[in-house]
């Protein structure tokens, strides 16, 4: 490990010397700080990676018959990512101020709660909620300390019920300091860690959701759905509203709010089209000819 | 649908309250910028000729400044929620650095030695670790010190210019020193590793100085192993 | 050289007017802005199928935003010292084309016509010429009568799928003209001519509606040419 | 002219059509304002031209003998420059918001900065004051008022008195209005025209003579002439520290600031070479061997 | 010395020669492309329902604007030093491919065939090759040719809404062709081959058109094969 | 200094040599992507109405052109020193994935089914393995086979036009089994994806001239599904 | 259809194993770069007064790092699939000029020459040609003698003040020598151009250094053409 | 469609050959700018201490390095079409600017003066105007002066290493002389402004040899105003 070596490497140095004296322990500290950036960018990467896996996984669902089979598929995935991924990445936060991490864990977050959110709408056509995805990055700690192995403890996490989470309104910043927020967890006294959700990355999920919410209801179209692109928009439109009258965006969300407002325009052309077409036949043909046509 | 409406209410608040906290915050730094430049400008004297007749009323003057500093930054201190530094800490951050250059430049002037990242805090009012509360980063104490290293090295020069031969020597082998340390450190590719590459240009000028100097035979050899 | 500090510490205060001055505009515009997204947000509502119903509510509700627009507009009018409106209104830029698109897009909606720059003036509570005040810039009608293009020819396709296959006619005729106007004007390489290079986009984007429509017989040939 | 021009081309406009009829109003304002934005930008790059010229000239006092030929030359071209550049520009800008053309003048007007304050400087060692700039730079029409052809006019234009403008401090922008201030000239009633220099403008001018000041300094030492350096070093100085304390500055002076550190180490270092290579013979001796070195 | 402050006297009048000469330049092609501007607006009539009627008019007077074009090059022509064509050429390029565009353009409407590259030449009042004088570089006559077929894709679906369903078989035809020519190039990459692979757009709209047209029997088997 | 000298007059061999070989493969490159153009253009026929009575011998004709592309394949192979591949790709990569896709155009229009690696691998005159010599490199693969996507579904259209009305359905099917091929792959945010990204218009335009067909009885209930 | 999805499914495995090599290919050059860095942390103390008295274990210890080094190439060796270094030595390419650079610093402070190509290859434990397995890329080889100039330069420099007046001499010869030897070069454009831009600020301050001990007579005419 | 076809096979001729022309264009360049460098590299001799001895021959050496430079300069202008030189001049002006710098070095080491316009001219084997064929561009001829005022600047300091006093005098005087000329240009801020800035500090490095030879009496109050 680089510590080791750099103490090797230095043997003329002038040991006394307050400088190089002060300069070793920051070497240790930076050390330090460095390895566990370098260990949550890799977890945040893993979690990326198998969040596109599940994306795609989902996208098979558009007006398809195994419905079921995928999002029970997806619902394991999920369980697994939980146990591999999110609780050591919540061990590594454990008693660290968030923030600090923040840019390394931050593109496997989004990719997640794109994920998570996607799957969702599919399950029950409604948006999932930040404390909802919060508990569900929350773990119980407790039972893992008797045991031994680092292994073992990772295998045997459990997710704490969504009770143990804030349940409450999007924290502001300035009353998360009293709340049981997720951000803050040093005052969690019965050892649940948590993988912290600040309100921006989840709204900057939610963005790259549409994205693929746009995929689904044009793919839907292909395979016979014609109520997907409506169902779609209505969404989207609601979606697009909210992000057109948000102010003091940061400015990450304003430009993924441009995106944003692109897979609306896509979907309402995809509607636009629908009505074109069917205008040349009755209306319970169109149907017809679209479901036969996508199940080929 | 409603439901889903309110999702975006929430995080409208959220926003604002997200928002008008910056702002203030902006309103403290902009405060602690100007006191720095202040500093700044007191103690771009010791670049003139003159400098070391009143050198220790330059440093009582840049010292008392440091009051003020320290208010701010208790002021600083009581905005930011519990575990959120590093949230915002990217509106102090440029501050803090300059700050700690400043400080550390006082400490070298009047006792030819580093500041240290404790006292360095202290003279700041902050805490020196993260657990403590409001703190220093190491970051931007390191980050100071290679503005130091810069602005010594134009010392060097500037004090051949006013006569003084024997102050380049010393400034060469403090700013030796810090590149030692900072050879021991582990940087990654940020900020600090892009500053840290502008140090041998400062390691550089001092050599051409006390080169200048030697190859005149201005400076004697005890005084260079000194 | 006393009078030379002299001249900098005029020019810091001069520096410190500018920039309170600018700190006080900024958020009468950030109001003006909010209030613009707000009648935005409320306009959105006439891509919806069902908006042919409720058109008039819609614009009654909108209609009374304006009363803040005027207000604020007023309250930004008395901040700027005379003869310095271009000093400042990259400030509002923005924000006036933004509302002159709103207001136009409200005109439209209750009358399929073109708002004039006077009327428009009339609305946002400013003059219509520089000689009488705070005024609407030429450059900012435009942009916003550009915004409007591109917004008509996405109702235009909606229209179509809430069932209406009239509108975008009307639509298509209305941009055509403005289309005609736009070309009269020469143009300079700046930001108004890139916004006129992308109204092609808006009439070709009705063209293909009104071909969709009339090569599915959907559309009289009356009606084309009424 | 474009006017015509677009009259003819489009014969076969509706021309009742009242969007059409508005946009012929447009296009009248529109062209009116390109026209003159077009004569001003002319101008100032004519005066940018000249001003560079004046610094390439003065840039030859570098301790020369023919100093005082060169500086009544300046003065020559300056006197030039106001009768054929001035005047005109200030009568174009007589009536409008001179911001609405400053960002069309701004290059002119700030080269001519540096070109006036490098001339006062050389002619008497100091910083030349902004109301002495806007009185030069402010023209009394009543004069020519009477007289009939534009070209005699030109000619004939005197500038004001230095008293007629502004005396005071730098005008801030709240009270700008009620004082006689150069920005706002349309309560003039005397028939003065100006060419408003906004206080930043004028910065921005002292930005980039402190360049010139810099190449002479450096080009002195070869001239022989030892003591300028270290004059020169002491007004950058002052500037430099005056910079450095600025808050609430623009962008463009911030930028310009870092030029300012590079030419004052520029010359820290000459005068640092200076003193080391001094040190090797005794100081009378040091003018003469440099003065014969520069007679060549 | 004398005859070194001699040389570089002579090159300051070089440079000044220079830099006049590029100002003439520019304000001659500005009169240029104005003109281009002009000529663009009165044919933007064509995408007009009521067009076919007035075509010959249409024609007629768009053809009196290149008298000025000629008046223009020929202008332009005088002032530019025998064999430096090239050196200066930046400046006319745009314009001159604007105006090759809308010359075959005409000729298109009038004959419905592709303007050679002569002819071109002539209705701009310039040489064809370069060893005669001023002329039309190739690249410039290609690039024109390009944002031909752009205009006449549009024109295909609009021809379809004016209710003609056979000029976009002809249109379609002509790009195809135009097409297959291109394609017989062997194009660097420079923008020339960026422009043309827009064309496959172009191509590709032309023949939704007749597809559209094809489908609902709106076109007889024998004018596709005509 | 003798050694030093000799040092780099090899080095230089070296450098001439590597220079030498990138500008043989830049030759051998433009005349491979020359012939890729010819195949390009006798294939754009295949969306002429008449191009049914002759694909076969259009087939055959293109055919005839990939005995070239093997000569080439084969001279630039024979150029590349083992273990080089990856060093010098850049050049033909481009090429390839054209040659890729018009060859498994080919093999489409021929039998309608995918070209496999293998033998688009022999067709191009390459090996389908890394380690057995110069290779098709997988990514060069796949992208050739989503630009083929594009020209059939593009076909799919003018098929109709040239009153082909089962060909669409066959083509629709096709590229739907692509698309959930790639849906497989978990493809990085690399040009892959991109081009990924385009191949669901692709299968709404075929699905659409299915739609097309279907409603106005051109097409079979069992031709759909057989 | 079966087909086709297994054909995918082949191609993710690709994919993931070409990521997979990639994360550890990245382990190796990391580690490989720290030690890298250590050496130079080493090597530093020569630019001390002091170092002349233990340079020899100055050397030694340096030495033994490479031993480390050796290990890490052979790590890296064992992960590149034969043939594919090219595809994969971006990765290292940096690390490796700086090894070399270290590598021939040594053998000059040791024994004043050049380090050639294949001794370095033998002590950064990698073959010499490409034929033979991972080789040191002579781009490489050379890329890293260019920063040796860099630092003799600077090492000339210190001699002085070391009091060492005759190094300044040799060092001058030996950077003369290579910049005779890379101007036989035909440099392209590339970062090796660049790199080779900068070496004749290296023989210039070199040249500068005996200049100085020149005219003071501080080296004797037989030392400058020993 | 005939016609169509040979138009377009026209053209791809037109094209092909442009592009073969300038193939055989950077054919020639590529060997003017070899020439250039071997020429570079005999010349570096003067920096060697021993070059006055053998100054004579170098000279020779060289000049005839210039027989291969005409050649190349007649083989370049026989290949540009009349009236096109600055349609390709991009490609040698780099060249062209070094070699003037070349040639213009030779006449001042041979005879301590400023070569003309016209004798560069000459002596690469170009005309002098524009209007007499392939000529020298003021320009390059500019551009190449201001890099033999840099390399002079070098051997005032390497004549004294070598032993000549007197050389640094002339040179200082030369660097001077095309100082004052330079002044008199009103150049624009374009790449030779730039590089002009840069001449001022070879007058200062000329300056300061001299400078450091007059204190130490090595060169006679005579010479310096000979
Ligand atoms: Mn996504
Ligand atoms: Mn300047």
């Amino acid at each position: 490990s680089p510590k080791e070596k750099g103490t090797k490497s230095t043997e003329q140095l002038d040991e006394t010397s307050p400088v190089i004296q002060a300069f070793r322990i920051f070497q240790r500290e930076l050390d330090s700080r460095n390895d566990r950036n370098e260990r949550i960018v890799k977890l945040s990467r893993d979690i990326t990676i198998e969040s596109k896996r599940i994306i795609f996984l989902l996208q098979r669902c558009a007006g398809s018959e195994e419905k079921e089979d995928v999002l029970s598929e997806a619902a394991g995935k999920f369980k697994e990512l939980y146990r591999t991924k999110f609780y050591p990445l919540a061990l590594e936060l454990d008693g660290q101020d968030p923030y600090q991490y923040l840019r390394a864990y931050s593109a496997g977050l989004q990719e997640y709660i794109e994920a998570v959110t996607f799957y969702h709408y599919l399950l029950d056509d409604n948006l999932m909620r930040l404390n909802k995805i919060q508990a569900d990055l929350t773990f119980n700690r407790k039972a893992q300390e008797t045991k031994a192995g680092n292994q073992e403890k990772i295998t045997e996490c459990v997710q704490s019920t969504p009770a143990a989470a804030s349940d409450g309104a999007v924290p502001s910043p300035k009353n998360e300091q009293d709340t049981s927020s997720p951000v803050n967890n040093e005052t969690e006294p019965c050892g649940v860690v948590t993988v912290p959700i600040p309100p921006s990355e989840y709204m900057l999920g939610i963005a790259d959701f549409t994205g693929e919410l746009m995929r689904m209801a044009i793919n839907s179209v292909g395979a016979g759905d014609l109520e997907s692109p409506a169902l779609v928009l209505n969404l989207l439109r609601i979606i697009h509203t909210a992000f057109t009258n948000f102010s003091n965006i940061p400015r990450e969300l304003r430009q993924k709010s441009k995106v944003l407002s692109q897979s609306l325009q896509k979907v309402e052309r995809a509607c636009y089209t629908l009505r074109v077409r069917g205008s040349e036949i009755p209306k319970h043909m169109l149907a017809d000819v679209f479901s036969s046509a996508g199940s080929m | 649908m409603e439901s889903t409406t309110d999702i975006f209410k929430d995080f409208q608040e959220y926003l604002n309250a997200d928002h008008d906290l910056r702002e203030e915050i902006r309103s403290v730094v902009r405060s602690l910028e100007q006191t720095a430049r202040e500093i700044q400008t007191a103690l771009q004297a010791i670049h003139q000729p003159s400098y070391l007749s009143n050198l220790t009323s330059l440093c009582e003057q840049a010292s008392t400044h440091f009051d003020t500093v320290r208010q701010h930054y208790s002021a600083l201190a009581s905005k930011i929620p519990e575990g959120q530094y590093y949230r915002y800490n990217d509106h102090w951050k440029f501050g803090t650095q300059r700050l700690v250059y400043l400080s550390a430049l006082l400490v070298y002037l009047k006792e030819e030695r580093l500041a240290s990242r404790e006292e360095t805090a202290t003279t700041l009012g902050v805490k020196t670790n993260r657990e403590e509360g409001f703190h220093l980063d190491l970051d931007d104490y390191l980050m100071g010190l290679l503005s130091l290293t810069s602005e010594l090295s134009r010392l060097a020069m500037n004090s051949v210019t006013a006569g003084d031969y024997s102050k380049p020597l010393r400034i060469s082998r403090f700013i030796g020193e810090l590149d030692s340390g900072f050879r021991l450190l582990n940087l990654k590719n940020d900020s600090l590793r892009k500053r840290f590459d502008g140090l041998k240009y400062d390691v550089k000028r001092c050599e051409e100085v006390v080169y200048d100097l030697t190859i005149r035979g201005l400076v004697s050899r005890e005084e260079k192993t000194e």
